[in-house]
């Protein structure tokens, strides 16, 4: 991929836990201006510690990028605190919906633009509610009392308010009805069409990541296995394998038949 | 499915549960045979962990029955129904993680040991004879099984994730049950440690020495077509479909609820 | 029924006091989960702070003024140099340095000022009580009244209105999301302790006004506790309501159950009034665990 | 914490062995050495050695024993069970009152009032645990407190401490505590009464740890949900933990009668629980020997701030009155600056220096 007019540049970083546990080894990426880059696959492979590594969330988790470097829009953020990077312009929106629960959502909303001062507040507010429409009528409800397509919009919408020149999106999918997934999906593209605002967004949902994304990447177990262009990767023999589970049923091996021999077989590495 | 009774070892009967008035199991019904693997699955936020903690007591369901071998366990808390065989593990691992492996096991046994205060204040006689035919049989039949015998000394939380699911399963095996929830027990693996926990899983179903029937909250697809006798849908807190693996794999409602298209039953493997 | 009404309208007024100092409390809790066992000092040394402005013939406003700033830069100092290296750390080792913190703070300010009762001289307020119906009311209970009043609006506004009131409850509701919005956790933990050295300082100089000052202000801190607890430890409305439940009812106990004898059986022969907060905490923790608007935790498995 | 690792040579033949205490030769001779010290060294050589001192030793030990005891049951509490508390005092104070109260006035031998005293107080204790049933964390912390201040404060200071009508004192005539045909008059037969309650009880509580008993709090402490599932009764274990925990406060406050003239609620203090708790902290929280540790840094830190303050009185003198206040914040900021800089306790350090010179010289 073209290296250059990349805002975001992951070379070759490794991330430790508890200063044993090492979850990443050696992942590299880049996201380009203007454009969605998308991250899969499955629990625990290292999608999210990829994300929070970039927004510097990491350190309050005890873990940190001990090897390789992070670079955004020219300048190393690997050593800078979350704080730092927010301001810089990286926000990201965590995994699981995390509302500020006995706030309102209009409170949520404004605590977003906490960095960028009481003016942005009115204009940012207008542009969060022009997008998600269906939080303008909620506004002075609880957040805790939204439902997930509501709170996924709202968290959505908080990290609007911070302008951000990256956004990070972990699993804005999960746990959501299909419907409201489409929705959402649809507001990110727009988001990305008319702002021009680049994403990067973690899915564990290939198939619809694919759709809207440009580029992708796939994790396992702490590496990039594979990268390319999303309608390359859709037509690659091992994603849909192993993502779209394309492959008929009756050529797969079984588990049952695993069971009395162990299968050495690794694919991709 | 025929309605006959024979062999049913659980019954969930209408279950309704709802967390501040958002119902996450609308009138769920599950029928588990004796012996068999049974698989729920289904969307993230589907009801599938609700509905494993309504089964082994964490959580009392505010309508609907929860029958074991006939009798009416709704409101018994988890230690009663652990008594009566039930068995668990955890989405997020729940070991305790300061603990040696062999510890953790240790605390699986602890409804077949007897020692109380006094005794286990004494130690010397009863409570020690106690323990060390306990330990020698968590060596036998635990630790052999599950090929952890070069980590027991070892403090968990310090073991590999891949690892910790195995000790995980053997400390809910060490409670020698006959109903073992398994939450997830492939999420996070490597497909080498996911064909591992595969063959643990029908060696203890399968084995006569243990036959015990599993309930299995999966979104491997592949593992739980393969492994499974029967399979429930959850969606949006109701079963929509309930059946044997290839039955589940034609149903039309199944592949509309998940995505609308066919090949997206398999979107959530891994 | 008079002595009914005075020992409540009286009971009001002290357990604003109690409001304001239970408030700060409940902010550091809020906002870093830190049960602060040292309160009643830091309100001790709020009350020998301004006695000792006030005795250098600074006008009591002034004094007051000058607390609150040193309360401000005690408490960054505090959380800086103590608290912020335990971020992390079991809770049960934060609570314990607390305590370390108490013993250190108590041991100093009676190393420089001793033991013996200190009383405002001139008395700041006039003496003269006043009159409502057959209730009579010292002024200083008033204008004590009606600062904690005032203080207490000022607090809600803050977290009402302004961006760093938002920011505190944010954090406080989600760490980890707040500190993605570029919200500084660091601030906002130094800002919850030096609001809570503001408001025991004031809380600390009122109640120096109304009885003197000695180690008894220092019990105070034990008092506010049932009084977060009772309200919920995580809500500001509950923190200011216990501190009123806990006033009201701790003078109800003293005029009525301290001593209470029944057909010549001393039934409660004294120390009511000291204990009474406890009992009634402890009933109510029976029926309700989480307090009058405490957060309730769903546990998740 | 990790175990051990055995010396190199060392093989277990049977699950007997590998399960044993002391499980080399080695570790025998090191506790044989240690049980000389204390049983003939301290009480016996020290006083004709160093008469100076030889007693002011014994007494310091004494009061170290008592730290020990009274915070064993706030390690199995907290350390073990999971369960806070700030407000042990109030058990002590049951089990001193307890014993005190049975030998006056109803005559009853001291050795039987020690197991009246852990039963009495360990029932109280069981009464105040029973909201833990409900309530958790810091609420229940709360609620020892209130354990502390509804007991010391109230009951035994408005009703119990009247009894013998002389205002608050109980005092206690010389020859009123006997251990059988001995007469505990001296600070050597204290010394040796504390030594086999201590001793008694650590071997009863290290027992406990070591089966299903002292699993399965480990087990509530670590992980509730998952014990409860694995069939684990919850509410009882927490209750027995209670209830072992506040009659080894019972035995502590049973055992400190000796060592006074007059029992008052001033012996009793919430200041004492807190200190307690303090001692758990440095020694090492869940870690029997972190107990004896921590006991004897409490101890001892305050003793010779002591004697590093008595040159300096000649120049201020003043220094002696405010020593009191001295002395506390000086010890509020050395706990401070412990649990700052050394925050797994004493206990852990020991276990790293140990590891350290059992793989010496070859460290691998």
């Amino acid at each position: 991929m073209d290296t250059n007019g990349s805002i975001l540049k992951l070379n070759n970083i490794e991330v430790m836990y508890h200063e044993v546990i090492l979850v990443l080894k050696g992942v590299s990426l880049q996201v380009p201006a203007q454009s969605i880059v998308a991250v899969l696959g499955a629990n625990g492979a290292g999608k999210s510690t990829t994300l929070k590594a970039i927004s510097g969330l990491l350190k309050h988790e005890d873990g940190a990028v001990t090897d390789g470097s992070i670079e955004f829009m020219g300048q190393r953020i690997d050593r800078k605190h979350a704080e730092e990077i927010a301001r810089a312009g990286i926000v990201q929106v965590i995994e699981g919906r995390r509302v500020f629960e006995h706030l309102t959502v209009e409170q949520n909303l404004i605590v977003g633009a906490h960095l960028r001062g009481g003016a942005t507040v009115k204009p940012g507010l207008e542009r969060v509610y022009h997008y998600f429409p269906r939080l303008t009528q909620i506004r002075h409800r609880l957040a805790g009392f939204c439902s997930g397509g509501e709170q996924q919009m709202m968290v959505m919408g908080r990290a609007l308010m911070a302008s951000p020149k990256l956004l990070l999106l972990d699993e804005p999918s999960m746990g959501l009805a299909p419907l409201l997934i489409k929705e959402i999906f649809t507001i990110i593209t727009q988001l990305n069409q008319r702002e021009q605002l680049p994403i990067l967004v973690v899915e564990q949902n290939a198939k619809l990541a694919l759709t809207v994304a440009s580029y992708a990447y796939v994790l396992e177990t702490g590496r990039v296995v594979m990268d390319g262009n999303a309608d390359q990767l859709r037509d690659n023999q091992d994603i849909k394998e192993f993502y779209l589970g394309l492959t008929d049923l009756g050529t797969r091996k079984s588990f049952r038949d695993v069971k009395h021999y162990k299968r050495r077989k690794r694919w991709l590495t | 499915m025929p309605d006959h009774d024979d062999g049913v070892q659980l019954q969930v009967q209408n279950v309704y549960m709802a967390f501040g008035g958002v119902g996450a199991l609308k009138g769920i019904h599950l029928r588990v045979r004796q012996g068999e693997i049974f698989s729920i699955i289904g969307p993230n936020g589907a009801g599938k962990t609700v509905m494993l903690n309504c089964i082994s007591g964490l959580y009392k369901p505010q309508r609907g029955k929860i029958l074991f071998e006939g009798k009416d366990i709704t409101s018994l808390r988890p230690y009663q129904r652990a008594r009566l065989g039930f068995s668990r593990t955890f989405q997020k691992i729940e070991l305790f993680r300061g603990m040696t492996v062999l510890d953790n096991i240790r605390l699986g046994r602890h409804l077949h040991l007897h020692a109380n205060l006094w005794s286990g204040g004494l130690y010397f006689g009863r409570a020690e004879r106690e323990e060390i035919a306990n330990r020698e049989f968590i060596e036998r039949e635990i630790i052999d099984l599950l090929e952890i015998t070069h980590i027991r000394n070892q403090v968990v939380g310090m073991l590999p994730y891949g690892l910790q699911k195995r000790v995980e399963l053997a400390r809910a095996l060490a409670l020698q049950p006959r109903l073992l929830i398994l939450d997830e027990p492939m999420a996070g693996l490597t497909l080498e440690e996911v064909e591992d926990m595969a063959r643990f899983i029908l060696d203890v179903n399968e084995d006569p020495k243990w036959r015990v029937t599993c309930i299995l909250v999966e979104h491997d697809m592949g593992v739980v077509m393969d492994i499974s006798h029967q399979v429930a849908v959850l969606n949006f807190g109701e079963k929509i479909a309930d059946g044997k693996p290839d039955e589940i794999q034609r149903d039309e409602r199944v592949h509309h609820a998940y995505l609308g298209e066919k090949e997206d039953l398999y979107v959530t493997r891994r | 029924m008079d002595i009914f009404l005075q020992l409540i309208i009286t009971g009001f007024m002290v357990g604003s006091i109690y409001a304001l100092v239970a408030l700060g409390w409940t902010l550091i809790y809020k906002s870093s989960g830190v049960l602060n066992l040292a309160m009643g000092e830091l309100t001790l040394i709020g009350a020998y702070v301004s006695y000792t402005f006030y005795m250098w013939k600074i006008p009591f406003p002034l004094a007051v003024v000058f607390t609150l700033i040193i309360g401000v830069i005690l408490g960054l100092l505090t959380e800086r140099i103590f608290l912020r290296p335990l971020i992390g750390e079991p809770t049960l080792t934060v609570i314990m340095v607390t305590v370390g913190l108490s013993f250190f703070f108590r041991g100093l300010i009676f190393l420089f000022f001793n033991t013996d009762t200190l009383v405002f001289t001139p008395p700041v307020f006039p003496s003269e009580p006043v009159r409502l119906g057959n209730v009579v009311i010292g002024q200083v209970y008033i204008w004590s009244f009606i600062a904690a009043l005032v203080l207490l609006a000022v607090f809600v506004i803050f977290f009402q209105r302004t961006r760093w009131g938002l920011a505190i409850q944010a954090t406080a509701d989600d760490e980890m999301a707040a500190l993605s919005l570029g919200v500084s956790a660091k601030f906002v933990y130094a800002a919850a302790w030096a609001i809570a050295f503001m408001a025991a300082g004031v809380g600390g100089t009122l109640l120096g006004n109304i009885n003197g000052i000695n180690i008894s202000i220092g019990y105070l801190g034990l008092l506010v506790l049932p009084a977060v607890v009772i309200g919920g430890l995580n809500s500001v409305p509950g923190a200011i309501v216990g501190g009123i439940i806990i006033g009201v009812l701790q003078n109800l106990a003293g005029g009525y159950l301290d001593p209470l004898t029944i057909a010549g059986f001393k039934v409660f022969p004294g120390g009511v009034k000291d204990i009474f907060p406890y009992v009634v905490m402890t009933i109510m923790l029976l029926v309700k665990p989480y307090g009058l608007w405490g957060w309730i935790r769903i546990e998740r498995v | 914490m990790a175990t051990m690792r055995l010396p190199s040579g060392t093989y277990h033949q049977t699950y007997q062995q590998d399960q044993a205490w002391w499980q080399t030769r080695f570790v025998w001779l090191r506790m044989i050495g240690l049980l000389f010290i204390l049983l003939v060294f301290i009480p016996l050589w020290m006083p004709v050695l160093f008469p100076d001192i030889g007693l002011y030793v014994v007494s310091v030990a004494n009061l170290i024993g008592y730290t020990i005891l009274s915070a064993m049951g706030v390690q199995l509490l907290i350390g073990y069970a999971g369960q806070l508390t700030l407000g042990h005092s109030a058990f002590i104070a049951v089990g001193g009152y307890t014993s005190a109260i049975c030998m006056l006035m109803f005559g009853i031998p001291y050795p039987i009032t020690i197991i009246l005293a852990a039963l009495t107080a360990g029932l109280w204790s069981m009464l105040f645990g029973l909201p833990s049933v409900r309530v958790k964390g810091y609420y229940l912390i709360m609620t020892t407190m209130a354990a502390q201040f509804i007991t010391v404060d109230f009951i035994i200071t408005q009703y119990v401490a009247q009894i013998g009508g002389r205002g608050q004192a109980f005092s206690i005539p010389p020859g009123t505590i006997t251990f059988g045909p001995i007469e505990i008059d001296n600070d050597i037969k204290v010394y040796y009464l504390m030594i086999a309650l201590v001793i008694a009880c650590m071997v009863f509580v290290g027992n406990l740890l070591r089966t299903r008993v002292g699993r399965a709090w480990l087990a509530i402490r670590d992980n509730d949900i998952a014990a409860e599932v694995l069939g684990v009764n919850v509410v009882r274990y927490k209750l027995a933990a209670y209830f072992v925990g506040g009659a080894l406060g019972g035995i502590a406050g049973s055992f400190w009668i000796t060592s006074i003239y007059a029992v008052s609620p001033e012996h009793f203090t919430w200041s004492w629980s807190l200190w307690v708790v303090g001692v758990i902290l440095i020694g090492g929280v869940g870690s029997l020997y972190g107990t004896v540790f921590g006991a004897m840094f409490m101890t001892l830190v305050p003793e010779i701030l002591r004697f590093a303050v008595a040159p300096l009185q000649p120049v201020f003198p003043q220094l002696m009155t405010n020593f009191q206040f001295l002395k506390e914040s000086v010890f509020g900021l050395s706990i401070v600056l412990f649990l700052l800089y050394e925050p797994k306790g004493l206990a852990y350090r020991w276990w790293q220096i140990k590891n350290y010179l059992h793989l010496w010289p070859f460290s691998y």
